[in-house]
């Protein structure tokens, strides 16, 4: 059974997800409060527990971190075995750590998505 | 007597992503794309902190703007920056399905796309950070 | 005309003398209008008639003078030297395909791979074969851009995952499997997508793009790729969703 | 009824790999990539296979069959300027020529008015179709003192000839690759220029520098399709039982003395259809399949003729470029658009000449695995054939009818040429024959225009 299209579409998924979304969140919450760019601090954690309660933002994060995890997992399969990790054992050894990552990180964010709303 | 032709195998040499400026920017917007799980990880690690508390929270943000940290996140920031630039060319340039007669040249669809990424950004300060 | 000179740097390689490639230089008589494939003849025909290098055209349709000029692969037939020459024009055989001897390398490979796309019009009834299948120009414009590959191989040089992984279909077949898959009177593409949803087929091509860079035809073997990885994905999700379906 | 039909300015590119893709689906064919025969079997009157070499082994086989076809296309880098490959040597009407077939109207040489200067490269007739004009140094379309009816869109055969008489007049432009015409587009403008003759302006951009949008694109004559070839009948039948000739290569007199444009594909395939066919009919009713013993005798003649014979010649004065450039320019002078008898006995006898002067070529490579030096002697070896045959045809026919002009008898003389010129092949010059025409439908009457 050749997974390979499955993964491909959660790689372009999340290709969309991280080229439209990370950007600016990456901006609000690591750089514009350190190098004094945005009146506030969006990452304080009053102000992003604050934010947290809100059932899209807790989407939004799911959605921010298993998109760039699936996209970003693949593409580094793909360095690798271009810097020679080759042949079909190392590309299952691959497939399994990097998909693992992926998969347990996805389901890592939904539980933190949920929790606290749902449970 | 006859002859066997001995072929000279081709190897592949590994730095051949240096061999011209094309090949760097893939590499580049590859690694782009794996920065870009590598900041899932640190999100998912916020989210962690988030649930533990006040004081861990703020110890992992502080960590994060630690000059050393910091300055290296300016460089790893700039790298998923290139990685959304590339990903609009790369839609221009594949366009699977297409939603116009002609296909559009790719230099069009990503102005369109860089539009809308700032539109996108624009929705994401006030839907999810609340505003300025 | 001929104010200077211009230095051409060739890999040799004799089969027959064994060894590694080696580099050759000649110096030739430079004429602004000239192109590499010029300077390759002025040297078989007047320095070193053992240089060997495949061509016939010189219009660019043939497909066969191939070479990495100054580590590009270029069409020699149309590549000016004045474009590429700073002080010395370097030609190589393309990369990534074994080298039979000096510029000459094996494309059998290509062949066996061409041949499994199924390159060609596959219908279940052929019907009346005296009457025509009837083609309006933009059922032509679906194909037409594919359908332009020369087979000159200039892509698969290009290729950085072809040159780690050789078993890779490559541009150029999967453009053609895409040519026929969009053509109208054709009924075989959900064969050429199994193919093609192989570990060999599109899934190992990472989109670095330089196949459609060095194409002289600008077929875009690239965006081909990428549109039959969408459509490869499609056919999978059906055939996992809705088992027994065949489709189309 | 349509004359043609076609496939934007690509059809031949289209049909050549629909062809070769097609083929594909078909396990048995055997194709034999980069294998160069080198002769054919001739085994108790019939032709049994071909003799080739294995470019990339360095060896020769021997291909056993109970038919063959010939289809390898023209001969024009017999000449200097031409649209042609690099590999158009003529070498299947030479194989045939010596295996006794006769090669047919080979004095009938088209040359096509507009080819780039240097490469030959074509630029397509749409380009006057479209409205382009012929201009000589002073900016005239000079067309109107040879041709005033038709003008640029006269055939080929007048405007080459008309070119050639405005350079002998001095009105042609001087360039590195020597005299040339200009065909101007300028005044078509960008738009149509791009619309309709998109290929045109690509290729002048690509392989002469310059943008015909703004520019005047220089071009000559350049030979462009031989009408002549392996004599056959319909069905692309030789002379010699099994040996079948198809497209260029094959004189099955469709053309006559000059070929319309696109007439060549449809030589490939209704012909190449007929053919098929033919050759297939003919191996299935042969019950016999060739003898092996003729298959290794020829092979290992062919083994000595050319790996120790050819091969083992020292390099010396006469080079295989030397001598093909002086045959293409011999060709080109004398035997070309215009033709007269002191030059065509001059050509008959410096083409003898170089017959002699051949078997002093040396060779420099002694590899046998792709010996591109090797195949380029006995490439050079069968075109000198064909020029035999080409200038001796052409000094024959006293006449002028189509494609073949001579000066010194300039006029259609059907009472005494009314009949397709054969050429055999001898020790000596070629022996020249004739056959009668068969005239159905339409008969011959005087070009007017």
């Amino acid at each position: 059974m050749l997974l390979e299209p499955i993964f491909w579409s959660l790689f372009s998924l999340g290709g969309f997800i991280t080229a439209f979304l990370f950007p600016v969140t990456l901006f609000l919450l690591f750089f514009a409060a350190p190098f004094h760019l945005w009146p506030t601090d969006p990452a304080a954690y009053s102000t992003f527990g604050g934010h947290w309660k809100e059932p899209l933002v807790r989407l939004f994060f799911f959605v921010l971190i298993g998109g760039s995890l699936f996209h970003g997992t693949h593409r580094l399969k793909f360095m690798l075995m271009d810097a020679g990790f080759k042949g079909r054992s190392a590309e299952a050894f691959l497939d399994v750590i990097l998909n693992g990552v992926a998969i347990f990180g996805s389901l890592g964010a939904l539980f933190y998505a949920v929790r606290g709303w749902l449970f | 007597m006859p002859m066997t032709s001995r072929e000279y195998a081709w190897k592949r040499r590994p730095g051949w992503w240096l061999r011209n400026r094309r090949y760097l920017m893939f590499q580049l917007r590859e690694a782009g794309g794996v920065i870009c799980a590598l900041y899932g990880l640190v999100l998912l690690n916020m989210l962690v902190q988030l649930r533990a508390g006040e004081s861990a929270y703020t110890a992992f943000l502080d960590l994060l703007r630690t000059p050393p940290v910091l300055y290296l996140n300016v460089v790893l920031f700039a790298l998923v920056v290139w990685h959304a630039l590339t990903w609009f060319m790369l839609i221009g340039k594949a366009q699977p399905i297409q939603f116009t007669r002609q296909p559009l040249p790719w230099k069009v669809v990503f102005g369109i796309n860089v539009l809308l990424w700032l539109g996108v950004s624009g929705a994401v300060v006030y839907l999810i950070f609340g505003g300025i | 005309m001929a104010a200077s000179d211009v230095v051409f740097r060739v890999k040799r390689y004799r089969p027959e003398s064994g060894g590694r490639p080696t580099f050759q230089e000649y110096t030739i008589p430079y004429r602004s209008d000239m192109v590499v494939l010029d300077g390759l003849n002025y040297i078989k025909d007047h320095i070193d008639p053992t240089l060997t290098f495949r061509w016939s055209c010189r219009m660019g349709i043939c497909g066969s003078c191939g070479a990495d000029v100054n580590g590009q692969p270029r069409l020699t037939c149309g590549t000016y030297v004045r474009d590429v020459h700073k002080g010395a024009v370097t030609v190589e055989p393309l990369s990534n395909f074994p080298i039979l001897k000096d510029l000459v390398v094996d494309f059998d490979d290509f062949l066996r791979k061409l041949a499994s796309v199924t390159p060609y019009i596959v219908r279940k009834d052929w019907g009346d074969l005296t009457k025509e299948y009837v083609q309006y120009p933009e059922d032509v414009e679906a194909y037409r851009q594919q359908s332009l590959c020369i087979n000159c191989m200039l892509c698969y040089a290009a290729c950085p995952v072809f040159g780690s992984s050789p078993e890779f279909v490559g541009p150029a077949a999967s453009a053609l499997a895409l040519r026929y898959n969009r053509d109208t009177r054709d009924e075989g593409a959900d064969a050429r997508l199994a193919r093609l949803n192989t570990r060999t087929g599109v899934w190992e091509c990472t989109f670095v793009g330089e196949c459609s860079v060095v194409c002289p035809k600008d077929v875009d073997p690239a965006a081909a790729i990428q549109t039959l990885k969408f459509l490869a994905t499609m056919r999978h999700m059906r055939r996992l969703l809705m088992p027994g379906s065949s489709s189309r | 009824m349509k004359r043609t039909v076609y496939a934007a300015d690509k059809v031949g590119f289209h049909i050549l790999h629909t062809l070769f893709q097609t083929s594909m689906k078909y396990d048995r064919i055997h194709r034999f990539d980069e294998y160069f025969v080198t002769s054919l079997i001739v085994d108790g009157g019939a032709c049994a296979g071909v003799v080739a070499m294995n470019l990339r082994g360095g060896t020769m086989v021997a291909i056993q069959g109970k038919a063959t076809i010939l289809a390898t296309g023209g001969c024009g880098r017999v000449y200097e300027f031409t649209t042609n490959g690099f590999i158009k040597t003529g070498d299947g009407m030479a194989l045939a020529y010596r295996a006794g077939v006769p090669l047919k109207d080979m004095e009938m040489v088209q040359f096509h008015p507009t080819c780039l200067p240097g490469t030959g490269i074509l630029i397509t007739e749409a380009a006057r179709g479209e409205g382009g004009y012929l201009v000589n140094k002073d900016g005239e379309r000079y067309m109107q003192r040879y041709l005033p009816s038709k003008m640029e869109l006269g055939p080929r055969d007048i405007l080459s000839r008309a070119m050639i008489q405005e350079m002998k007049a001095g009105r042609a432009f001087e360039g590195p690759y020597g005299l040339y015409m200009g065909l101007d587009l300028r005044h078509l403008g960008a738009k149509k220029i791009n619309e309709r003759i998109p290929m045109v302006r690509e290729l002048v951009e690509k392989y002469m520098g310059l943008d015909p949008i703004h520019e005047l694109i220089p071009v000559r004559p350049g030979q462009h399709y031989i009408m002549g070839g392996v004599s056959t009948n319909g069905k692309g039948e030789t002379t010699l039982p099994g040996l079948y000739a198809v497209g260029e290569t094959a004189c099955v007199s469709i053309n006559g003395a000059n070929r319309l444009g696109s007439n060549s594909l449809s030589e490939c395939l209704v012909f190449g259809a007929a053919c098929g066919l033919a050759a297939a009919g003919f191996a299935k009713k042969k019950a016999s399949y060739p003898r092996g013993a003729a298959a290794r005798e020829a092979l290992k003649k062919e083994e000595a003729r050319v790996f120790d014979g050819v091969l083992g010649r020292e390099r010396a004065k006469e080079t295989v470029a030397g001598l093909r450039v002086e045959m293409q320019q011999l060709m080109e002078r004398d035997v070309g658009i215009f033709r007269e008898e002191s030059a065509l006995a001059d050509a008959c006898g410096m083409l003898g000449k170089m017959r002699d002067r051949f078997a002093a070529v040396g060779l420099a490579d002694k590899d046998r695995v792709f010996n591109t030096e090797l195949t380029a002697v006995l490439e050079l070896d069968f075109m000198l054939d064909v020029a035999l045959a080409i200038a001796h045809s052409a000094r024959n026919r006293r006449e002028s009818r189509g494609a073949h002009s001579r000066t010194d008898f300039p006029q259609r003389d059907d009472a005494n040429y009314l009949k397709h010129t054969l050429a055999f092949r001898t020790d000596g010059p070629p022996r020249i024959d004739y056959v009668p025409v068969t005239v159905t439908k339409w008969q011959p009457v005087e070009r007017k225009y």
